[in-house]
C-alpha cells in the first residue's frame, strides 16, 4: 500500500469529504493561500475557494462560536484551532453552546461540526503551545473525542468525523505530521467507539492514545526481547469509548498499563483506568497502572522537557514491574 | 409616534396583538413564579414588546434570531405558541425543547429561532454563523442576534462584528439597550459609545426609540432589505426598559434604580399604551375592538397555562436521550 | 458553638482577609452594592469601598486577566465568578496564564490570588448555570483545588487560599448558601491536603466532595440502620490531595465509593478511584466505584435533573451491593 | 526626523545603542536558529526596533511592559542583559526563567518586564491588571501594553479597554501594527478602523510613525506623563514592519508579501539608518563613534552567545520545582 505523511492523510479526507457535501466548509487562521504553519491545508484553497477555506482574524473564540451558529442551520464547519493549548480560549463556546446545543433543545436542533486541533509536547513550544488537552472536552457530554495515532486514523477518523451529526473534537499529534503510514488509495472510514488491536499479547496489555500507541508499540518491542508478551491497543475514540475491547484484554492478560499525553492527574488514564479496574477486578494481577505526561507546565528546555511524556524505555519499565509482581505500592 | 406607513391595517393589528401577546405571557409566568408553580427563576419582559415585534414583524419565518436569558418576547415575537412555551417554562414533556431547556434555553426551531441563551453575549456567534450559512448557501436568510446593553462588555462581540463586516454576513446585531445590566446602571459599566464600538468596525449603526414599534419597525424593515441583498451587517441600539427586576425574584431594588423612574416609563413610555392609542387615533381600530383582542389573548394565555399545568412531565427514560444525534440513550 | 450560613462564612472570611491585607480585592460583577446575585458579600463595599470591592463589566475574560495581572505586580484579588459554568469563558486566563506563570518564569513571578465560584445541580438552573467542572481545573497543573462541604470549611478553606501564594480555586456549592453549620467566633484556617475524616466507620469507605458529603453522610446513616458501618471521608482540596488518609481508610475498610457531582467520565472520581486502585489493590475486595453526576448535560425539568446526581439513597444501594460481593461487572 | 528635544545627547545615545542592542540580539539568534543550535523558533524583532526603544524609553524601571511572542526587542529595551537572554534561548539554567520559558515567554521582572506571552493578545488583561495594582496601592507605576495588529482581533483586547477606560487606569495600549499578523495582510483581518476601535471607548488614541524613535519617544514621553497622574488610559498605533518571516522558518513567504515592499521598508525606512544619520547631522555624535558602539554590541552579543552555549542545562530534578511556590518538588 502507498505511504502517506499524517498531514496528507488530513488534507486528503478533507478534500474528499468536501467533495462529496457542498456544505462543509474550513475555517480558521491561515488555512487558506498559507495552507496552516503545518501546512496541512495546501491546495485546498485552490480547489475550494475562499468561500469555503476561509482564513479569519485571531479570533478563536469568534470563529468558534460562529461555527456553532452555522452547524445548527445547515452547514458543517471544519474548524481549524492552531494550537490545541488555544482550546482554553473556545471552552464557553464548545461546552457550553455547541455540546449542549441538541440535548438543551430536547433534540429538535444540531451542531455537527468537526474542531481539528493537536496535542504533543518535545516540540520546543513551551507551556503554552505544547499541551494534549483532549481529557477536558472528553468530560463535557455532548462531544465525540478522536486521537488519531497515524496516518491511516488521521484520515478514516478525519471522514467520519465530518460525517457525524454531533460536534467532534480531532486532535492530531502535532509531531506526527511528517510521519508516513500505509494508507488505501480506496475510500475508507473508521467507525467511532472502535479500539484497534495493534499487536496481540498475552502477558500485558498497553492501552496507548494518539502518540502514545507508538510509544507503546515500541515498549512491546523492548519487552518482546525479554520474552514479555505485550498486547497494544489504540482506543481511537474516547468518546465514544469501546470499554469492551479493552476490558476483554484486560481479562486475557490481567496487567493493564494505560499511556496518555495528556497530564496524568485527573486526565484521560485515570477514567480508563477506572473503567477496567471496576469491571474486570477480578481478573487483574495488578491494578491498571497510568502513564501520563507529568503534571507540571510544560518547559521549554530539552533536559527537561523530555522527561516529561512517557517513554517507551518507562513504559517498558512498568510492564516489567508488573510481570514481577513488585507493585510495592498497592500493597 | 411616526404617521402611518404600512398599507394593510393588518400588520399594525398583528404588531398590536403580538405585543399583547408578550405582556399576557408574562405576566402568566410572573404569577406562575410568584405561586411557586414554576421551576427555577426567569426574566421578564414586559416594557421592552415594541423591540422584538418590531423587528421580527420585519422577518420571515425562515429568518433566523438568537436570543437571550430574557428570551420569552423574542419567542412570542418569532412565532411561538403558548402553549409549548408554558409547557416549556414548567418542564413538561410538550415544550419545546422537552422540557430540557426551560426558560433560559427556550427554543423554537420552527420559526428559526435559534434559542434563548444562558450566557450573556452567547449566541452572538451563532447569529453571526447564522449569517455565515445563509452567505455559503445563498439562502437569503438574514438573522437577527438580540442582547443586552450589558452584553456589550463581552469581547466575543468585536470579534464577531469584525468578521461579519470584512465578509458582509447578513447579519444585524440588536442591542436591547435598557439601562441596566442586572443591578448595574449601563454608564457604570459601558466606557465610550456603544454605536461607535460597532462603527469603528466600519458597521452602520442607529439608535432608535425601543418604544416605539412603528420606528423600530420601520427601520427594520430597511436594514432587513439591505442586509438580504448583501449590504449587512448593521447594528441598531434600541433604547427601552424592563418593568420587573432584572428576574423574578428582583423584587427589592430601590438601591439600584428608582420607583420614579420605573412609573415613568411605564406610564408615559409604554409601548402597547402609545401604539394602542396611536391605532384608536389613526383609526385603524376602536377601542373596544382592542379591549377584545386582549381579552382573547388573555383567554388563551389562561389555557395554555392550564393545559400546560396539566401536562405531563418527560419519563425519565429521556434523561439520556438527545445527548447525541445517533445514541437513543447516551448511558445505555 | 455558634451556627452560621455557608454564605456568612465566606462573608466572614473575606471581611477577615481583607482587612488583614490591605492589598487584597474582590472583582466581579455586582459584587459592589448588590453584594452579588447570592447576596453573599453584602456590606463589604461598605467597609472597603469601591476601589476594593470592583464591580465589573459583564466581561469574565476581560477581569480574570486583570486579575492574573494585578497578582502578578503585588496585589491579591479573589475574583467572584458568578456561576462555575462561566469557568469555560475564562479558562485561557486562568489555565494558560495564571496556572503557568511561576513555572514558566522560572520561580520568578507567581499568581497569587483566588477565583471563588460554584457548582451544584437541582436548582431548576439548566444546562449553563447548573454544572460541577471542577475536574477540569484540577487537571492543569498549578492551580489549586479547593471543595468546601459546609459553612466551616467554606471559612476556613477560603482564608487559606486567600493566603495562597498561588492561584486557588475555590467552588462553593450554591445549593449550601443558606446552610447553616457550627463556625467558631476564633479565627480559624484550615490548611489545604488535609482531608477531614467526617465519620469513622469499618465496612465500607465514602469519599465525598462538596455537595456530596452530606449525601455520603445521609447515606451513612441508612447504612447505619442495617448494621453497615460506612466511613465518610472529605478531602476539602482535590489538588493537593491528601492521599494518604484516603489510603489508610481504603486499606481499613477495604471497599470504598467516590462521589463527587461533576460529570463521572473523566472527572474527579476517576482520579481518586484510580489513587486508591492504584495504591490499595491488594487490600481491596472490590475495586473503589465512583458516583458521579450523570454523563448529559443538566436538564431544566426537575423531574430529569433530580436523577442526574448522586443520592443518600443511591450511595447506600451502592454500598450495599459491594458489602454483599455483588460486584458482577468486575467478574 | 523630528528635531532634537532632549537636552541631553546621552539619552540619544542610548536610544541608538538600545536599537542596535535589538538588531544585534536578533541577528545572533537567527544565526543560532540557521545553525540548528537553538531549540524550537523565534520570532525576531527586527525592523521594529524604534517602537520598543521609543516607548521603554520613557518608561522607568519599575513600570511595567507585557510583551508578545515577538518579545526579545521588548525585554532588551527595556533593561534586559544579553547573557540570561541567550541562556534562556537556549533553555539554560541561567537564563532569566531558568530555561523553562524560552523566547515565547522570556520576561524579567527586575526591569519590571513581566514576559513574553505565546497566546496571542494573552497578556492584555495582566497589563490592565498591572496598571490595577498601581492605582490601588498607589505606585504611580505606568504599565506598557505591547500588541500586534493581529491581536486588534481577540475580544479580550476590547473587554479590559472597557474596563481602563471606566476606571481611568494608568495604562498604555501600544499596538504594534506591522502590517501582518502571520501570514495575511491586517486589511483581511481588521475591519474599520483600529484607532477608532479605542475612541470609541472614550480612549484617546494616537497613531505615529513607528520606524522613527523620537516621534515614538516624543509621544510615549507625554502620554506616560499624562498616565501617571491619572490622566490615562491611552492607545498607540505604531506603524513598522517586521524584516524578517512570521518566525525564523517562515522563507518562503512571496506568496502574501512581495520582496519590493520588504526592500523598500529595509532601504527607506530602517529606523536604525534613520536615527544613525540623524545623529550624525545633528552633530551629537560622529559616524565613526556609532560605529564603534556598534563593535561593542556586536562583540557583547558573541561573548553572550559563546557564553550560553557553554551553560548548564538545569538539572533534572528542576523539572518539578516552581509548579507551585510552596512546594519544592511538585510530584516528590
Ligand atoms: C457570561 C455571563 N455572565 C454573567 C451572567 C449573569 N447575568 C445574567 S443576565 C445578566 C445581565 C445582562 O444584562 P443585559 O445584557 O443588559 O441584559 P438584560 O438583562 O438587561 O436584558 C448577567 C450579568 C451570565 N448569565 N452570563
Ligand atoms: C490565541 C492565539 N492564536 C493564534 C496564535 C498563532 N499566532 C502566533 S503569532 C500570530 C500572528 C500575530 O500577529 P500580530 O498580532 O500582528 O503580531 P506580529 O506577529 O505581527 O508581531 C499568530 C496567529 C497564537 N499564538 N495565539
Ligand atoms: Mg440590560
Ligand atoms: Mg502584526
Amino acid at each position: 500500500m502507498r505511504e502517506i505523511t499524517l498531514s496528507q492523510a488530513v488534507n486528503e479526507a478533507l478534500a474528499e469529504e468536501m467533495r462529496r457535501d457542498p456544505t462543509t466548509f474550513i475555517i480558521g487562521e491561515d488555512v487558506a493561500e498559507a495552507g496552516t504553519p503545518f501546512k496541512i491545508l495546501s491546495g485546498l484553497v485552490e480547489e475550494f475557494g475562499t468561500s469555503r477555506v476561509v482564513d479569519t482574524p485571531i479570533a478563536e473564540p469568534g470563529f468558534m462560536g460562529l461555527a456553532v451558529g452555522a452547524a445548527m442551520t445547515g452547514t458543517r464547519p471544519i474548524v481549524d484551532l492552531m494550537f490545541g493549548d488555544f482550546i482554553f480560549l473556545i471552552m464557553d463556546q464548545l461546552c457550553n453552546q455547541a455540546a449542549k446545543t441538541h440535548y438543551m433543545s430536547g433534540g429538535k436542533m444540531s451542531a455537527p461540526l468537526v474542531l481539528r486541533t493537536n496535542l504533543g509536547a518535545t516540540r520546543r513550544s513551551a507551556a503554552q503551545h505544547s499541551q494534549s488537552l483532549h481529557a477536558l472536552v472528553a468530560h463535557i457530554p455532548g462531544l465525540k473525542v478522536a486521537l488519531p495515532s497515524s496516518a491511516y486514523e488521521a484520515k478514516g477518523l478525519l471522514k467520519t468525523a465530518i460525517r457525524d451529526d454531533n460536534p467532534v473534537v480531532i486532535f492530531e499529534d502535532k509531531l506526527m505530521y511528517q510521519d508516513k503510514a500505509p494508507v488505501p488509495e480506496e475510500e475508507f472510514l473508521i467507525p467511532f467507539g472502535e479500539a484497534n488491536i495493534k499487536r496481540d499479547g498475552t502477558d500485558v496489555t498497553l492501552i496507548g492514545t494518539s502518540s502514545m500507541v507508538q510509544v507503546c508499540e515500541k515498549a512491546a518491542d523492548l519487552l518482546a526481547a525479554e520474552g514479555i508478551s505485550a498486547e497494544v491497543i489504540d482506543p481511537r475514540t474516547i468518546v465514544p469509548l469501546d470499554e469492551a475491547t479493552l476490558l476483554a484484554s484486560a481479562r486475557k492478560t490481567s496487567r493493564v498499563i494505560v499511556v496518555d499525553e495528556g497530564h496524568q492527574s485527573f486526565g484521560v488514564t485515570a477514567e480508563i483506568a477506572s473503567r477496567i479496574n471496576e469491571k474486570a477486578f477480578y481478573h487483574l494481577d495488578a491494578p491498571a497502572l497510568r502513564m501520563g505526561a507529568m503534571d507540571v507546565p510544560v518547559p521549554f528546555s530539552p533536559a527537561l522537557e523530555d522527561i516529561t511524556v512517557p517513554t517507551p524505555e518507562g513504559v517498558a519499565d512498568t510492564a516489567r514491574k508488573l510481570m514481577s509482581g513488585e507493585m510495592i505500592d498497592a500493597a | 409616534m411616526s404617521p402611518a406607513k404600512q398599507t394593510n391595517s393588518e400588520d399594525y393589528l398583528r404588531m398590536y396583538r403580538q405585543m399583547v401577546r408578550i405582556r399576557t405571557f408574562e405576566d402568566n409566568a410572573n404569577q406562575l413564579y410568584l405561586s411557586a408553580k414554576m421551576p427555577g427563576l426567569t426574566h421578564m419582559y414586559s416594557g421592552e414588546e415594541a423591540v422584538a415585534v418590531g423587528i421580527c414583524e420585519a422577518l420571515t419565518v425562515t429568518d433566523k434570531i438568537t436570543s437571550t436569558h430574557r428570551g420569552h418576547g423574542h419567542c412570542v415575537a418569532k412565532g411561538a405558541d403558548f402553549k409549548e412555551m408554558f409547557c416549556e417554562l414548567l418542564g413538561k414533556e410538550e415544550g419545546y425543547c422537552r422540557g430540557k431547556g426551560g426558560s433560559m434555553h427556550i427554543a423554537d426551531q420552527s420559526n428559526g429561532n435559534l434559542g434563548a441563551n444562558a450566557i450573556v453575549g452567547g449566541s452572538m456567534g451563532i447569529a453571526t454563523g447564522a449569517a455565515f450559512t445563509a452567505k455559503l448557501l445563498g439562502t437569503e436568510d438574514v438573522t437577527v442576534c438580540f442582547f443586552g446593553d450589558g452584553a456589550t462588555a463581552q469581547g466575543l462581540m468585536y470579534e464577531v462584528m469584525n468578521m461579519a463586516a470584512l465578509w458582509r454576513l447578513p447579519v444585524i446585531y440588536a442591542c436591547e439597550n435598557n439601562g441596566y445590566s442586572e443591578y448595574t446602571r449601563t454608564d457604570e459599566i459601558a466606557a465610550g459609545s456603544i454605536l461607535a464600538r460597532a462603527e469603528a468596525f466600519g458597521i452602520e449603526a442607529h439608535q432608535v426609540d425601543g418604544q416605539d414599534v412603528l420606528a423600530v419597525n420601520d427601520l427594520a424593515q430597511k436594514l432587513v432589505a439591505r442586509a438580504r441583498t448583501g449590504d449587512g451587517p448593521f447594528f441598531i441600539e434600541l433604547m427601552t426598559y424592563r418593568y420587573h427586576g432584572h428576574h423574578v425574584g428582583d423584587i427589592n431594588r430601590d438601591y439600584y434604580r428608582s420607583r420614579a423612574e420605573e412609573k415613568d416609563w411605564k406610564e408615559n413610555r409604554d409601548p402597547i399604551i402609545r401604539f394602542r392609542s396611536w391605532l384608536v387615533a389613526e383609526g385603524i381600530a376602536s377601542d373596544d375592538a382592542l379591549e377584545a383582542v386582549n381579552a382573547e389573548i388573555r383567554a388563551e394565555a389562561a389555557d395554555a397555562v392550564d393545559y400546560a399545568l396539566n401536562a405531563k412531565y418527560p419519563d425519565v427514560s429521556e434523561v439520556d436521550m438527545h445527548v447525541f444525534t445517533d445514541v437513543r440513550h447516551a448511558l445505555a
